[in-house]
């Protein structure tokens, strides 16, 4: 059913009663055109398989329930200030599907284009920024680098005055801001549930079906399920699921911590980066401050971290806005990060053929959700990389051809 | 009745009772809230002295701005949530439950507009059909820019309840580490018997309540232990703890995590119970308690039964409100109706009337009612109603009425303002779920019980599904000794308690289906009945969709009160049973925690230590502005009188050091003693180039790779003995460069004879540069040291005598490209040496320079250093391909040699000039042809630094771009749109003065 | 977490730096055919969902490189060994 | 040629003698710096360890222990580290005395480095030295598990340190690096001022 304020205002005084479920709960066929293994980027890829390639049957099998991944738990920046070519036109792409996501989708995703603002703190910093600024308008992507004052006239509360490492200005790119994450996961499962994409929850694939060099089918708790192809999007997953087809990865998993605060009036407007520590921070429109910081550190399955990292985003936190010394922090998870030996993304062909991979999203990946899903699904679809995705080969790192950012390395806690 | 909401009165604490309570009638206590001026005691928290006050209204809801009161008398509070202190020292979303009354408190309500008694958002609620769960995801699409400037801006403006101080925290914070063999949460019965077994067992016990004082329910309820009322019995338990060495009671401090390795985190509001915190004391200090063993003994938590206008203020759990009377001797109510579905109606009943209170009416929902409660009412004088309950809660600010509905479904409506309310028990088991145990559902008792601990943990009490008194102190004296026992303490026998007779029996009640009017699940978020029942019809059937669909328990007491109902109303509404609905999942911290806590003393200045140079002192005299660089404070530049601004001040610094010579503290570079027989061979594996050919004596400039083949790090080595080198790394990336050589050593090449330890703060260092250096460093030597061209070439490297007979190295290295010296003495003289330099070396015009002049003369001379080396550069991006050794293996050597890495088409560094030199030219911008667009088709590569040139009279800068080394001489575009620049600059190579390197040979 | 370094004792999470999976071994052959075990060796990993072999630096204690075993799912720690065999 | 130069203790100008914090009843701890004292590390030579420890006990009267503790021989004490590492510390041999004499003495069987002016050496004691020190130290100093003699090397406020327990006061060592000196005397006095601390004038 369609959404709108009438729709809304007739249920309303209908008393709520007409509403019909967001999606299908069906049980999954023996076999399909495409098995989609994780329903976070997968039901955005599932969408685009059916809309824009006709691909209507589809499954996208999600061990747990939909949202219970990294899309349900992420802090919800949406940004495209890259650096480097391999980066920008992607999550550029994805900037632009986010901009029309909630008419397409008939759903309120609250996309909030609030601006994001990079701190820098030191004049390597801001050359390095002004770099990437600079990248990013020859890429046709907006970018301001702005002074302290400029940074001030933005965010007055930040300490000017009597910081260890004093704020000399920022990166901001306007057109970033936050969506809803669960707004997403909801939008896009209900759209592709109404494209008949089947879309089954309690569903984990056990194993890989591989007859000559073909993946054929997955094993799941729901018993076998055959498909001429089967595409990966399961993150954190993604070296146990790839190792079920005999593939090693360049990922390792790592976890990250996320925050969240006692809701209070309007106070941030905008999404902030530390660039001296490791904090960043956005207001949720229940009031939350939304925030984080780095990697826990160590290779982890465990959704969940440890102390060392609370007090380094809350040191982080003091350290940028002294006056939120006596706000309390409710909530503390953490998901499971695919993080890849260059920080940078994989959408690709394997070894296997008609298996996909879609991985490497390390802590950055929500943003993508919509260019992540749109390219994934055209590989699927037409068996060629689509152009904005065309670096994130799964050859890169044996060429050298990495896509590292910050410089950092094969070393995944680094980056 | 009316007393209890009539604010116009003023006589001191009309709804407290003429005796008993833990509170000390001795002392007065004034405190506000919003207009009222208002007194309490000590022992009564802000609430309970509300309540004595006849203060019922004390918040407006979230979503539909409902009138809403005090809920609970504990830390699960959700209504009661105000604006504590002012200024600076505002807290929004304090729970009254929790808050300790001192005199001159000073509290607000929140989420209200103009004022809490007339809010004019409280119109919300005749839109409510229209504002059910998840509505904002259905609407506010079109047209898309209204979002942020219209629908978003009001959402939020609506949303949080509080608001915060916006003003710098002036209070400070601790961390602090503690350990010890067991640790009680919860001082309880259960905590109390554990801690007391524990402890005379021998072991050291750490018992941490979050109340003011230990004791649990034994407070709230009177109930005899050993014949004693609970309290003395509390009291003496605490005295026999007290006199035990090894046992410390944690008051005021909430566990509110566990993790990994026995770490429990810990808050103890230190001083949250006075108006300010004491000088030189924390307001609160967050412990980390590293425990060998756990006893959980957090007790349980009180359910509702949810029915129409359970949200009215004068609504409140049963066992709150006999902790009010019994406690804190304030009555919540004057009229009370209980409804209750256990045996536990009958104490309400008793102490209610104890304290004088007429008892209306008692509903049980259960048809059974036992004897006691019964008689309870009987002796009250309240009407009982079997197998009854509150179809609704009736009245405006405050409870006026009950509509209740019979078991034979005969409607009875009595006037009242006090409803307690009890649904039963849930166990405090958040703890036991912070490493990802699951809890189990045990149907019998209608509740998660512990599933999987945690390592070293076990539970006790009310919080094991253990309701009666006598059980709980037999339990948590079991699981003290037990706790004990098993780290090798004697298993000492545990006590048996006696204590007063008492029944738990009870029948699950959730919620009244036939309620009239919004019944609420979830007291804080607004969430009903109904929005539970549209979230299922809608398909959000598992637990944790309901959660983030209705946003059921996800306010500042997570549900803990109302999670519990929530599960069971979506079982009903999608016929299953709660056990397959599940649950949603608790999370740290178990109580919020603030920010400054887990930031204690890092904040502000203090956010990350400083590293001061040995010459910090004197360049502080001096007038030096300092730059961070890591942790380090480094001199940036020593501005003269009469300079106005940070160039001129620089370009005279390069142009004395060019012309006569110039000083600068280099001591924050890394340094690292290599050591041992096969020093020479190692360093050959850590370097690309070559070390175990350099002579003793000399030095020479040495390249670091990653595995991975990218330049790691640079630096210049000197040999000092046959087994001794001293090796240098960039300031950055000492601590990095130490890790790397000690992961070579000890992981890939054990076998190698070789030590190494970082000797950085061992040395002060200044280059000393200059066509004059050479006199300079001569008149600071002991005479007969020879340090002319011959006797000291360039890259020589040698002990020396300083000034005096102290022992120094000097070593000849150039950054700068002018004759220069490195000269190092033991750190506690560099204060020393540098005022000797500068007055050996005024004859010959010194001048210090920071780290501005060390940079432009590295540029001028075409040193790549951080803005090069920056983890994404290869030897040969950098012009060093012709360094990496083919006769050795090195780290990076193999993956160094894939094609992808020599491209020639890669970036590489070159210089750039502005060809209309009066230009300035930026780090940052971008590389196109000359005559193309600005566009990501023709980005080539980029300037990674620049500097104004006093040597040239021009900016210059270094830059990587593509196929560059081969493109010498053309000009290209440096488009730098972020500032709004787009200049000519020509190609050249990288060093623009003295290429041949005369200078430094002289 | 909490790790005991054969050498300092049980420690706080804080002291130690990760590094990652210590069951990748450095090839010795420069020969261009081992291509693949140089990538193995720098890119690849099994990154288990269970007991997992990885080196951690003691480096605010002992400054030991140490072979922690470690159930990634737990974190329960099984062994902690020196890098190095009595290394120094 | 020039008069010597003259050497200044890495917590000049931070030490302020005299009673500071809280200051109604006897201070909770005193603290002061030790100067001129000699510092080195030592680190084994591979295969020489059973060597070196026969040389050094000769030499120095003292067993270089194989755990982090203190032992203190006649003029110099060894701190164990690391494995096969040790930091000595001596006063009779001040400064870069130490690691000359024990550059000659272990010659060949142990790398040494003067350390003298890289840390800067707190003397911390009292009553209430160990809640002071809970405050950073992730570390159990209980008198049982940590006695005089005892010995770590760690973390506090995210500043390295070496410690080691002098006696049972307890007063304690502690080695902090020189250019850090500022900042963790001002974590040291700011955790120290709810107790009151004394700073006593440096020798
Ligand atoms: C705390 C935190 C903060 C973050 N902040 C941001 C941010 O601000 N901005 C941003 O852009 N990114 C952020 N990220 C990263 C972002 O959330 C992820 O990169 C992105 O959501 C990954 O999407 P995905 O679809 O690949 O993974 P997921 O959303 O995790 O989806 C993978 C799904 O696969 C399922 N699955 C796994 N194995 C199996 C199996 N065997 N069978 C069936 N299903 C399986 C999982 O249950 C999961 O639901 C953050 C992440 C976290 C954890
Ligand atoms: N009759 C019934 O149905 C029924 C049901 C439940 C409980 N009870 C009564 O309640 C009591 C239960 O005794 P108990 O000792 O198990 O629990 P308790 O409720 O008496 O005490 C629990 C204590 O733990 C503290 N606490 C809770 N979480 C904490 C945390 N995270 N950190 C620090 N402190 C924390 C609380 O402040 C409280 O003082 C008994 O008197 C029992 O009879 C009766
Ligand atoms: C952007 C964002 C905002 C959140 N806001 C809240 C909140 O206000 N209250 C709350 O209890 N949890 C909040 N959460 C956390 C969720 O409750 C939950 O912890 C998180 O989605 C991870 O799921 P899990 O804890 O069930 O594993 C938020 C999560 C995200 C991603
Ligand atoms: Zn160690």
């Amino acid at each position: 059913m369609r959404y709108s304020v009438f729709s809304i205002l007739a249920n309303g005084l209908a008393g709520n009663r007409g509403w019909k479920p967001v999606w299908r709960e069906p049980e999954p066929k023996r076999e399909y055109d495409v098995v989609i293994v994780g329903a976070g980027h997968g039901l955005a890829t599932a969408y685009y398989l059916a809309k824009e390639h006709g691909l209507g049957n589809v499954a996208v099998l999600e061990k747990g329930y939909l949202g219970s991944g990294n899309i349900g738990r992420n802090t919800t920046i949406v940004r495209s200030n890259y650096l480097l070519p391999g980066n920008l036109p992607f999550y550029e792409l994805s900037m632009k599907l986010w901009e029309g996501l909630e008419r397409e989708l008939n759903y309120n995703a609250m996309v909030s284009q609030r601006g994001v603002l990079n701190l820098f703190h030191s004049d390597p910093q801001r050359d390095a920024y002004a770099r990437r600024g600079n990248a990013m308008r020859l890429h046709g992507v907006d970018a301001e680098l702005l002074d302290t004052e400029g940074v001030r006239r933005l965010v007055p509360m930040l300490d000017f005055d009597n910081a260890r490492f004093p704020i000399r200005g920022g990166l901001l790119q306007r057109r970033g801001g936050t969506v809803r994450h669960d707004a997403v996961v909801w939008g896009y499962g209900r759209a592709a549930d109404a494209l008949g994409v089947d879309i089954v929850q309690n569903c984990e694939v056990t194993g890989i079906r591989v007859e000559q060099g073909r993946a054929v089918g997955v094993e799941t708790t729901r018993g076998p399920i055959r498909a001429k192809k089967i595409a990966l999007a399961v993150a954190g997953n993604s070296s146990r699921v790839a190792a079920m087809a005999g593939l090693r990865l360049p990922i390792e998993t790592h976890v990250i911590q996320a925050f969240v605060s006692e809701g209070i009036k309007p106070f941030l407007d905008i999404v902030m980066t530390f660039g001296a520590g490791h904090f960043y921070v956005s207001q949720s429109d229940k009031g939350g401050l939304v925030f984080g910081g780095d990697l826990d550190g160590y290779n982890s399955y465990a959704q969940r971290g440890n102390l060392p990292v609370v007090e380094d985003v809350c040191e982080g936190g003091m350290a940028l806005l002294p006056s939120i010394g006596r706000l309390r922090i409710v909530r503390n998870w953490g998901g499971l990060m695919d993080m890849s030996m260059d920080g940078s993304p994989i959408i690709d062909r394997t070894p296997v053929d008609g298996l996909y991979l879609n991985a490497g999203w390390c802590y950055g990946g929500f943003k993508a959700t919509p260019a992540s899903g749109w390219c994934f699904a055209h590989l699927i679809a037409r068996d060629e990389p689509h152009p904005a995705a065309a670096a994130y080969r799964l050859d890169r790192f044996a060429s050298g051809r990495v896509i590292d950012e910050k410089g950092m390395g094969a070393q995944p806690n680094l980056h | 009745m009316s007393a209890a909401t009539d604010f116009a009165r003023r006589d001191a604490q009309p709804f407290r009772l003429a005796a008993g309570g833990l509170i000390d009638r001795s002392r007065t206590l004034r405190f506000g809230f919003d207009d009222l001026e208002l007194t309490g005691f000590p022992g009564d928290t802000l609430a309970s002295a509300l309540i004595a006050n006849g203060v019922r209204l004390v918040g407006r809801s979230f979503k539909y701005h409902r009138p809403r009161g005090i809920f609970c008398a504990g830390s699960e509070e959700p209504n009661a949530l105000v604006e504590l202190r002012t200024g600076a020292r505002r807290e929004p979303n304090t729970k009254a439950t929790t808050v300790e009354l001192y005199d001159g408190l000073v509290a607000d309500s929140q989420n209200r507009w103009p004022t809490l008694r007339h809010d004019l958002l409280a119109v919300n609620q005749l839109a409510a059909p229209f504002l059910g769960a998840g509505f904002y995801y259905k609407t506010f699409m079109w047209p898309a820019s209204f979002w942020e400037k219209l629908y978003e801006p009001a959402i939020r403006r609506a949303a949080g309840l509080g608001r915060a101080a916006g003003m710098p925290d002036p209070d400070h914070y601790e961390k602090s580490h503690a350990f010890c063999d067991v640790l009680v949460i919860g001082g309880g019965p259960a905590g109390l018997s554990a801690a007391l077994a524990a402890a005379r067992a021998g072991a050291r016990v750490i018992l941490a309540d979050e109340d003011a004082r230990p004791g649990g329910r034994l407070l709230a309820d009177r109930r005899l232990v050993g014949g004693r009322p609970g309290p003395e019995w509390v009291t003496a338990a605490e005295a026999e703890l007290a006199t035990m060495p090894e046992v410390r009671i944690m008051r005021r401090t909430t566990v509110f995590g566990v993790y990994d390795g026995g770490v429990h985190g810990a808050l103890e509001r230190v001083n949250d119970h006075v108006p300010a915190p004491p000088e030189h004391e924390p307001r609160q200090r967050y412990w980390k308690i590293v425990a060998k063993r756990a006893v959980l003994a957090a007790g349980s938590i009180e359910r509702p039964i949810i029915f129409g206008g359970n949200d009215r203020p004068g609504v409140m759990l049963a066992g709150a409100v006999r902790a009010y009377v019994n406690r804190f001797a304030a009555v919540p109510g004057r009229r009370a109706v209980v409804c209750s579905n256990n045996d536990e109606g009958a104490a309400t009943v008793a102490d209610l009337a104890a304290a004088g209170i007429d008892v209306v009416a008692v509903v049980d929902t259960r048809h059974e009612v036992p004897a006691a409660t019964r008689d309870a009412a009987t002796k009250a004088g309240a009407i009982l109603v079997p197998g009854g309950r509150i179809i609704e809660a009736k009245g405006g600010r405050s409870v006026r009425s009950a509509l209740i509905r019979s078991g034979e479904g005969r409607d009875i409506h009595v006037g009242c303002d006090l409803i307690a309310v009890s649904g039963g028990w849930t166990p405090s088991i958040h703890l036991t779920t912070h490493l990802g145990g699951r809890p189990t559902w045990n149907e019998g008792m209608a509740s998660l019980l512990p599933g999987t601990l945690p390592p070293g943990m076990s539970v006790a009490g009310a919080a094991a599904g253990h309701f009666g008194l006598a059980s709980c102190l037999a339990e948590g004296a079991r699981a003290g000794v037990e706790a004990a026992a098993s780290l090798g303490f004697p298993r000492v026998t545990a006590e048996t308690y006696r204590a007063d007779e008492e029944s738990v029996a009870f029948a699950p009640f959730w919620y009244v289906k036939d309620s009239i009017g919004k019944a609420f699940v979830d007291l804080q978020n607004d969430v009903t009945v109904s929005d539970v029942k549209l979230a299922a019809r809608e398909g959000f059937r598992i637990a944790e969709h309901l959660k983030r669909y209705t946003t059921l328990g996800m306010a500042t007491d997570q549900g803990k009160t109302g999670n519990a109902a929530g599960m069971a109303v979506l079982a009903e509404a999608t016929e299953r049973s709660i056990a397959e609905v599940g649950q949603t999942t608790f999370r740290p911290p178990f109580t919020p925690v603030a920010i400054g806590a887990f930031a204690g003393h890092h904040r502000g200045k203090d956010f990350r230590p400083t590293r001061l140079a040995p010459s910090h002192r004197w360049a502080d005299e001096r007038g030096a502005v300092f730059v961070e660089t890591g942790n380090w404070l480094r001199a940036q530049w020593y501005p003269e009188p009469g300079e106005t601004d940070w160039l001129q001040s620089v370009t005279r610094e390069v142009q004395a050091t060019r012309e006569r010579v110039g000083v600068c503290d280099v001591s924050t570079l890394g340094k690292i003693d290599v050591q041992g027989p096969d020093a020479g061979l190692f360093l050959d594996r850590v370097y690309a180039n070559t070390f175990s050919t350099l002579p003793v004596g000399k030095a020479r400039y040495g390249l670091m790779l990653r595995e991975d083949g990218f330049v790691l790090d640079d630096g210049t080595t000197a040999r000092l003995a046959e087994d001794h080198y001293f090796m240098t790394t960039t300031t950055a990336n000492a601590v990095k460069v130490m890790q790397h050589l000690e992961f070579c050593h000890q992981c890939i090449w054990p076998e190698l004879d070789v030590q190494m330890v970082s000797v950085t703060e061992q040395w002060a260092q200044f280059a000393i540069a200059g066509p004059r250096a050479r006199d300079v460093v001569t008149a600071l030597l002991d005479p007969g040291q020879d340090v002319s061209n011959e006797a000291f070439p360039y890259l020589a490297a040698g002990p020396v005598s300083v000034c005096g007979g102290v022992g120094g190295r000097l070593y000849r290295l150039s950054f700068s490209g002018e004759l220069a010296y490195e000269l190092g003495v033991p750190a506690r003289f560099g204060d020393a040496l540098i005022r000797a330099i500068m007055e050996k070396g005024a004859p010959f015009g010194i001048v210090p320079y920071g780290t501005e002049a060390l940079g432009v003369m590295r540029i001028e001379k075409g040193h790549p250093a951080g803005n090069e080396i920056n983890g994404q550069t290869t030897a040969h991006d950098l012009g060093f391909g012709k360094l990496l050794s083919t006769k050795k293996d090195f780290i990076g050597r193999f993956m160094a040699g894939r094609a992808a890495l020599t491209d020639a088409s890669r970036p590489r560094l070159v210089g750039i000039r502005p060809v209309d030199r009066s230009v300035r030219i930026r780090a940052g911008a971008h590389l196109v042809p000359r005559d193309a667009p600005a566009d990501a088709a023709h980005d080539e590569g980029y300037v990674t630094s620049v500097a104004f040139s006093p040597s040239l009279g021009h900016w210059i800068g270094l830059g990587l771009l593509s196929r560059g080394p081969e493109r010498h001489g053309e000009v290209v575009r440096a488009a730098d749109p972020v500032r709004g620049g787009d200049t000519p600059v020509e190609v050249c190579p990288p060093c623009f003065i003295d290429p041949e390197g005369e200078r430094l040979r002289v | 977490m909490r790790i005991r370094c054969p050498y300092c004792g049980e420690r706080a999470l804080e002291e130690f730096t990760y590094r990652g999976d210590a069951t990748v071994t450095r090839p010795t052959s420069l020969e261009p055919s081992v291509e693949p075990a140089w990538v193995d060796y720098v890119y690849l990993r099994d990154n288990p969902a269970g007991r997992h072999r990885e080196h951690w630096y003691h480096g605010a204690g002992c400054h030991a490189w140490l072979v922690v075993t470690r159930d990634v799912r737990t974190h329960e720690i099984f062994s902690v060994e020196p890098a190095a065999e009595g290394h120094g | 040629m020039s008069d010597r130069l003259a050497a200044r203790s890495a917590l000049h100008g931070f030490a302020v003698p005299g009673r500071h914090g809280r200051m109604d009843g006897a201070a909770g701890v005193t603290v002061g710096e030790r100067v001129d004292l000699g510092l080195a590390s030592v680190m084994a030579r591979k295969g020489q360890g059973t060597a070196l420890r026969e040389i050094a006990r000769a030499a120095y009267g003292a067993d270089l222990p194989d755990t982090p503790r203190h032992v203190a021989g006649p003029e110099v004490g060894f701190i164990g580290t690391g494995p096969g590492q040790w930091l000595a510390v001596s006063e009779r041999l001040a400064n870069g005395d130490l690691s000359t004499d024990l550059s000659t003495k272990l010659k060949g069987l142990a790398s040494i480095s003067d350390q003298s002016d890289g840390r800067a050496v707190v003397r911390f004691a009292g009553g209430r030295a160990r809640e002071v020190l809970a405050k950073g130290l992730p570390i159990d100093l209980h008198p049982s598990l940590f006695a005089p003699g005892g010995a770590a090397t760690s973390i506090i406020a995210l500043m390295g340190v070496t410690l080691w327990q002098v006696d049972a006061v307890p007063t304690y060592d502690i080695a902090v690096f020189r250019s850090l000196a500022g900042s963790f005397w001002k974590w040291l006095t700011d955790s120290a001022a709810e107790f009151g601390y004394d700073v006593a004038p440096t020798r």
